[in-house]
């Protein structure tokens, strides 16, 4: 991750262990998750999660590598899993000689075909201007997918079958854990491709552009062909994941190109930080989670992401990665263990009050939608009665308390911070990276 | 700092999916419907319905199996195809084997796809879908499975009785059809002109046309058309906010003959529509309640209007679900082999709560049973909707509606 | 001392013309300015001089006349383009990348000369080229010390030292510095005028400045811009006893001055 | 001839309530930089504030409070949460709206449920007031009407005639130099996206019980706005004014056209295929207009975008 050049002598190595390290621990990592979770809905929610990560570090090449704000990615995705959904059906009818694992080539391929057609007009300004042009398309290709049954199957949508194709290496698909391996193949290639585009001149680039695109083009560089580059790009990622949705699901259906499905892109990659190659992957995985299973276990899932992606803004624009990111210094100084007291008199007392709050809301929201007599509720496995007094005292007392104590300690644990980045010696210009590549 | 609680509070939750499956004494039912946004509202109202009829016709008469409960078990689709897709698979790893499920054809399309394929590639622990709602013709048609079962009338079966009924108004001279540009939509319209061109040759249809599904934002200019076109009678298929809005403006121009619907009422819709929509607004539907069949009936209603004050019997063939199953799965005498179940509903009579009789057609598991038009209005209505004065009342029957209707199913039995 | 015989000038304007809306900011300038010249445009504020620079690096389109670079006629291009022809500028404001660090700044203005172009298949980390070319540029505007910081984090003087590193990092052989010391201490201007003739040794240098002790210091030549006209042009003695330029311009600020 | 000026009519009732909309959200795009993504948000809130508040005390109450109550919350917004997030730039802002947007809906859904409200029209307006042919316009789209000009007419005297208007005015096309020139900028902002949310409020008043009171009444109508004020052009009410009612008489006409692509297809010399269900193109043969209808507004966005990126009125670029 560090571009300083330590020995201009001697020669690179090819691959430093250093670069290679978070990479071999990811893929470590992802070969040994099925054995851990082995339960087939845990494989399913992590194929889930791939294909997100996938499409929102592509998102994120758009967002924050180039600084181009998109309210209609859904798009490129959909499309290229749709014609990946058609690709496999002909695959199953005439019998094409096309091994599953390179469907996503084409789903890529073709995402970046749609990126080349609308890139070409819109990427000539950043702001506005392309935000509003993505979502018109976006608006517009979202429309067709209704009115255009013959390509997109309407409401059904277009369904599949990944066993029909041929047997790869003996594997037919038949079983999420097959599709996974599959999946993770894919993830780890396409984040290295994406991780590695940033790393390359027009990828330096695009974070010129995004910085200062008149300053980018008097070092000869034409910002929209640079912006066009990292777009198409970024279509093709978008692509391979609408390729792999097409493989895990079967089916592709509108909802695929929906404006719901570009704004929760946004979100998610927002939420995870768009400072920080890794902030979309933290923030597909946070999301996945509170999609797929804190919506099995409350309705108001939605007011607590709301609630949440509200908060992300407004206090760390830097996105998840970017609080992680914040701690870099004190790691490197070795100061950690300075910032354990502090954190915990805040967080403690904080998220005593924030699961305080959202025990009142359920009470709250128990209490008024709850069939007549079925009273009893239960809340973080302890069983109550919503109609009592005594649980929504308990519950805003935490709420109030905690939320007071949290705010008391908080300037103590934002010293604390500010000590623990802060070298004893003479200390040097420095700058908390969350703001850093916030605009 | 906040991510590792965020981390900690997921895992645990996650593993909670799976230890769930640890104990599974009641037989369940995985609810798989809209609990969040736009479309909660249906969703959490068969949800209701399901709660009520599991307890009060099951499991207080005894149970299954010889004592055994059912339990319906709801998972959040938030009406998504994807989403849905994971939930099947948590339900089926918690060791859940019916599925329930209803908003939306093109869901169930995608519901009953993946369980076609799931079957196919586990035969060790197959699923049953329990369709009581989603009606595009096609889930008993072409796209019919073994592993299918729908419990409400399909749309074609609804298009028969209510063109059986508009027949029947020799005054009738112009029909106008409008509807959401999707599948259902599209299926209504043909219908409609196929089913009016057989039996009133000499109605001129006077409009046919699409809007598209849920971007209206001001229904004003269809109704101009329609009040231009001299129609006597409008059909659509419109649900949720389409339909009080087409409702409301086609009302709202002056139009003052019958609004035949799919979906015209329950859900707020019935309330909203108030006043204006007395005596013009209809619904083909299956299972009234006003007048109720029998005393048993009203009794049911009461007792789950006294439990569920903000819901009402919208669905109310879910207790046609509950009860066919129950029996099916006793006359199996399992719950594990799903396709002893399936056999055992297959070409099952029995008698609905709500009156007549319901076979399951075991050539495309079709539910055949009695579908009424009912007309919205606030005279000689026992139990209204949306704690409205206003209900629908059953003004026409036709008995076991579509019983020798056609179908291209090919069943593939295992 | 000035241009070369027979070979054209590096930067010719003829007739240049430039009007927003009804009023003409720039009233025909003709100038030669030849290779390796040192040339500075004075005048006072409001004259046009920045308008001046911005229609020869292609940021505004002219309305009449001509712009040659080394005899080519810069009419129509693009900045980019401009810059590719071998001109290069910094700017009155500062303009940097300020989220990128110092490094990245000044690798990012030697890609396109160093010819990555739009390359998607190089790694820039592991070009020695751009590496070795990115620590010379640092030595020379003393800035290694700082290269792994944001660049937006420097003081002010640095940050003007980064924009002359990038501005100069391309290899570009016409230079051109909007006010390269505007806003700065003597003690930091001197450092930017060292810095400066360091850094532009054989290359043609023009450059807009109010300071006239670094006017004088540096040009070989002095322009004098005038309500859009150029009133008066050559050696730094000449213009200072030039009557007119005494009369618009020099007078006041001249006795100030000494 | 009468189905077109009742079209007319009706055009005209749906343009106004675009612009009424779309007369905030310029205002406050123009000054504060800020694409609102919540702006249709307050307008749900507009129409949620009257129905509980006429459920009390009457229609007319709920007329004349909830948008104040909007306008409030609005400017607490604007307060806490905006003013905050505008130090990371201009992203953050837009993004902070967009999550405002989504947590607005769910706050709804926790209060009001998910259905459909009741909420109507007065009774003293529930009459026809007159009828072109069989079509009858009813006093309430009357009503709307002069309530959108009023609304119009008041904007354009208080930008145009008062002191507040001059500042404002300026700091639309000058935002730095009003500020240099020593007026609160914060507190205009902060009362500009008062007033602008409060606009959104009488919108909703007025349009839920035509339109509908649901959640996802914001959803619904939310993308549009944007897409009238950049047709329009920023910072230009009358822009807006303009691209509101071109849209309003647009996908009005498109509804109530009965054109079919079936026509170009043949006048191309194409011929009908015999079975339809076989033909790829099927989908292109059964189109009509009224299908399109609602997406028409973005394509003339995206073709406006492209041919003259600053609309059809602005002054300055996007």
């Amino acid at each position: 991750m560090n571009d300083t050049f330590q020995n201009t002598a001697a020669k690179r190595p090819l691959v430093s262990l250093r670069d290679a390290a978070p990479w071999l621990v990811a893929t470590g990592f992802l070969l040994v998750m099925p054995f851990i979770f082995t339960a087939n809905s845990t494989i399913t929610i992590m194929n889930q999660m791939a294909i997100t990560i996938i499409f929102a570090l592509a998102y994120n090449m758009l967002l924050g590598q180039g600084g181009m704000l998109s309210f209609g990615h859904a798009v490129y995705m959909g499309v290229g899993g749709f014609m990946c959904m058609h690709i496999l059906n002909m695959v199953e009818d005439y019998s094409l000689p096309l091994p599953l694992p390179l469907l996503p080539i084409f789903g890529g391929l073709f995402g970046m075909g749609l990126a080349t057609i609308v890139g070409a007009f819109s990427t000539r300004k950043a702001g506005t201007v392309f935000a509003m042009i993505s979502l018109g398309v976006g608006e517009l290709i979202a429309a067709c997918s209704i009115i255009i049954v013959a390509f997109f199957g309407g409401e059904e949508g277009i369904p599949g079958d990944r066993t029909y194709g041929l047997p790869f290496f003996g594997n037919e698909f038949l079983h999420p854990i097959d599709v996974y391996y599959l999946i993770v193949f894919w993830l780890i290639l396409s984040a290295l491709l994406m991780y590695l585009f940033s790393r390359t001149p027009v990828g330096r680039m695009a974070n010129a552009v995004r910085d200062n695109p008149e300053r980018a083009e008097f070092l000869g560089y034409s910002a929209r062909k640079v912006r066009f580059i990292s777009f198409t790009a970024s279509g093709f990622f978008a692509g391979v994941a609408g390729g792999l949705f097409a493989i895990n699901y079967e089916i592709l259906t509108e909802e695929n190109l929906s404006l719901i499905l570009s704004g929760q892109i946004l979100l998610i990659t927002f939420l995870g930080g768009v400072g920080f190659f890794f902030g979309p992957i933290i923030g597909a995985i946070v999301f996945t989670l509170l999609q797929t299973v804190l919506s099995l276990e409350t309705e108001l899932w939605q007011l607590y992401v709301g609630a949440l992606f509200v908060a992300t803004v407004m206090y760390f624009p830097g996105g998840l990665a970017g609080v992680l990111m914040m701690h870099y210094p004190s790691v490197k100084l070795g100061k950690v263990k300075s910032l354990v007291v502090p954190y915990l008199k805040t967080l403690v007392p904080a998220i005593i009050g924030l699961l305080g709050t959202a025990g009142f809301i359920e009470i709250m929201f128990h209490g008024r939608h709850a069939a007549v007599g079925d009273e009893q509720m239960t809340l973080f496995w302890i069983s109550l009665n919503s109609h009592s007094a005594l649980p929504i005292v308990v519950t805003l007392v935490l709420a109030v308390g905690g939320i007071w104590v949290a705010r008391r300690f908080a300037p103590e644990m934002a010293e604390a911070w500010h000590r623990s980045i802060t070298p004893n010696a003479p200390p040097p210009p420095a700058q908390p990276p969350s703001t850093r590549d916030a605009a | 700092m906040r991510i590792k609680t965020l981390f900690g509070l997921t895992t645990a939750l996650a593993i909670g999916i799976s230890a769930s499956a640890a104990f599974a004494e009641n037989i369940k039912i995985a609810f798989i419907d809209p609990l969040s946004g736009p479309f909660a509202a249906v969703g959490a109202s068969g949800l209701a319905q399901y709660e009520f009829a599991i307890d009060q016709l099951v499991n207080q008469q005894g149970g299954v199996l010889g004592g055994k409960n059912l339990e319906i078990v709801s998972f959040d689709n938030k009406m998504s195809g994807k989403e849905s897709l994971i939930q099947l698979q948590v339900a089926i790893d918690q060791g859940i084997r019916f599925i329930a499920q209803g908003n939306s054809s093109g869901i169930a399309h995608a519901i009953s796809d993946a369980i076609n394929k799931h079957n196919k590639r586990n035969p060790d622990n197959r699923v049953l879908f329990m369709n009581y709602s989603a009606v595009d013709p096609a889930l008993t048609n072409d796209k019919c499975t073994f592993w299918h079962f729908r419990f409400d009338a399909n749309a074609d079966i609804k298009m028969d009785v209510m063109t059986d009924v508009m027949a029947a108004n020799a005054a009738l001279e112009r029909v106008y059809i409008i509807g959401q540009d999707y599948s259902f939509g599209k299926a209504v319209a043909a219908a409609a002109v196929r089913d009016l061109e057989a039996k009133r040759p000499d109605v001129e249809i006077v409009g046919n046309e699409l809007h598209p599904l849920g971007k209206v934002k001001d229904f004003t200019p269809y109704a101009r058309k329609i009040i231009a076109s001299g129609a006597d009678a409008v059909i659509t298929g419109n649900f949720g906010a389409d339909m009080v809005g087409l409702g409301r403006a086609i009302i709202g121009a002056g139009f003052e003959g019958p609004i035949y619907t799919y979906y015209g009422a329950a859900t707020g819709i019935t309330r909203t529509f108030g006043e204006a929509g007395k005596d013009t607004i209809r619904l083909v539907q299956e299972g009234g309640v006003n007048p109720p069949a029998s005393d048993r009936a009203a009794d049911y209603i009461t007792a789950f209007k006294a439990k569920y004050p903000e819901q009402d019997i919208a669905q109310a063939r879910i207790t046609n679900v509950v009860e066919m199953l129950a029996k099916a799965i006793d006359a199996a005498g399992t719950a594990d082999d799903v396709v002893k179940v399936a056999l055992a509903l297959e070409g099952m009579e029995h008698d609905s709560l709500w009156g007549g009789k319901i076979f399951m057609r075991p050539q495309d598991h079709q539910a055949i049973q009695d579908v009424h038009i009912t007309v919205h209005t606030d005279e000689g209505i026992q139990f209204p909707l949306d704690n409205s004065p206003f209900g629908l009342l059953t003004e026409s029957t036709v008995e076991m509606a579509g019983m020798d209707s056609a179908t291209t199913c090919q069943m593939q039995r295992p | 001392m000035s241009a070369g015989q027979g070979s054209p000038p590096a930067l010719e304007l003829a007739g240049l013309r430039k009007s927003f809306g009804k009023t003409e900011i720039i009233r025909g300038v003709d100038l030669a300015i030849g290779r390796g010249e040192r040339h500075a445009i004075i005048g006072p504020n409001g004259a046009g001089k920045s308008t001046l620079f911005n229609l020869i690096t292609g940021r505004f389109p002219n309305s009449g006349g001509h712009i040659r670079l080394h005899g080519n006629d810069l009419a129509g291009l693009q900045p980019f383009e401009i810059n590719r022809m071998g001109l290069s500028r910094s700017f009155q404001i500062t303009n940097i990348f300020p989220a990128m660090t110092v490094f990245e700044n000044v690798r990012c203005s030697l890609l396109w000369s160093k010819g990555y172009r739009y390359s998607f298949w190089n790694m820039v980390a592991r070009s020695r080229d751009l590496t070795l070319g990115t620590e010379a540029i640092l030595e020379q505007i003393n800035l290694t010390a700082r290269r792994n910081l944001p660049a937006g984090v420097l003081s002010y003087a640095e940050q003007r030292a980064l924009e002359i590193g990038i501005t100069i990092a391309g290899g570009a052989d016409v230079i051109m510095l909007d006010e390269p010391t505007a806003g700065m201490s003597h003690s930091e201007t001197d450092y930017i005028v060292d810095l400066i003739r360091q850094v532009t040794v054989g290359k043609t240098l023009i450059m807009v400045e109010h300071d006239m002790g670094v006017v004088f210091g540096l040009a070989d030549r002095i322009s004098v811009l005038v309500y859009g006209e150029i009133i008066a042009s050559g050696a730094p003695e000449d213009v200072r006893a030039d009557p007119k330029v005494q009369e618009a311009y020099l007078g006041a600020a001249l006795e100030a001055d000494h | 001839m009468d189905l077109f000026l009742v079209n007319l009519i009706d055009g005209l009732v749906y343009g106004l309530l675009l612009f009424m909309l779309s007369a905030g959200l310029t205002l406050i795009f123009s000054m504060m930089g800020v694409l609102n993504f919540a702006h249709a948000s307050f307008y749900m809130l507009g129409a949620y504030f009257a129905y509980q508040i006429s459920t009390y005390l009457g229609f007319w109450t709920g007329l004349l409070i909830a948008p104040l109550i909007v306008g409030v919350a609005g400017a607490g917004i604007e307060r806490y949460g905006l003013r905050r997030v505008h130090q990371f730039g201009h992203v953050p802002e837009l993004i902070f709206t967009f999550g405002l947007a989504l947590l607005i809906e769910e706050v709804v859904q926790f209060f009001w449920g998910k259905s459909q409200k009741a909420y109507d029209t007065p009774e003293i307006l529930q009459f026809a007031l007159f009828s072109i042919g069989n079509n009858s316009i009813a006093a309430y789209k009357v009503f709307m009407i002069f309530v959108s000009i009023a609304i119009f007419l008041a904007l354009l005297y208080v930008l145009t005639r008062t002191r507040v208007g001059m500042i404002i005015q300026a700091a639309l096309s000058y935002p730095k130099t009003v500020e240099a020139l020593g007026h609160n900028v914060p507190m205009v902002f902060m009362g500009v996206f008062g007033v602008g949310t409060a606009l959104a409020g009488v919108a909703g008043v007025i349009a839920g019980p035509v339109l509908g009171t649901f959640p996802g009444m914001a959803f619904v109508l939310g993308s549009i706005v944007f897409v009238t004020i950049v047709i329009g052009g920023l910072g230009s009410l009358w822009g807006a004014l303009l691209a509101s009612l071109l849209i309003g008489w647009m996908t009005t006409f498109a509804a109530a056209s009965s054109f079919q692509f079936a026509d170009i297809l043949l006048f191309l010399g194409m011929e009908r295929p015999a079975d339809m269900a076989a033909s790829k193109l099927r989908d292109l043969w059964t189109l009509t207009m009224p299908q399109i209808g609602p997406i028409l507004p973005y394509m003339l966005m995206v073709f406006i975008l492209v041919v003259r990126p600053h609309g059809l009125m602005g002054k300055r670029g996007l």
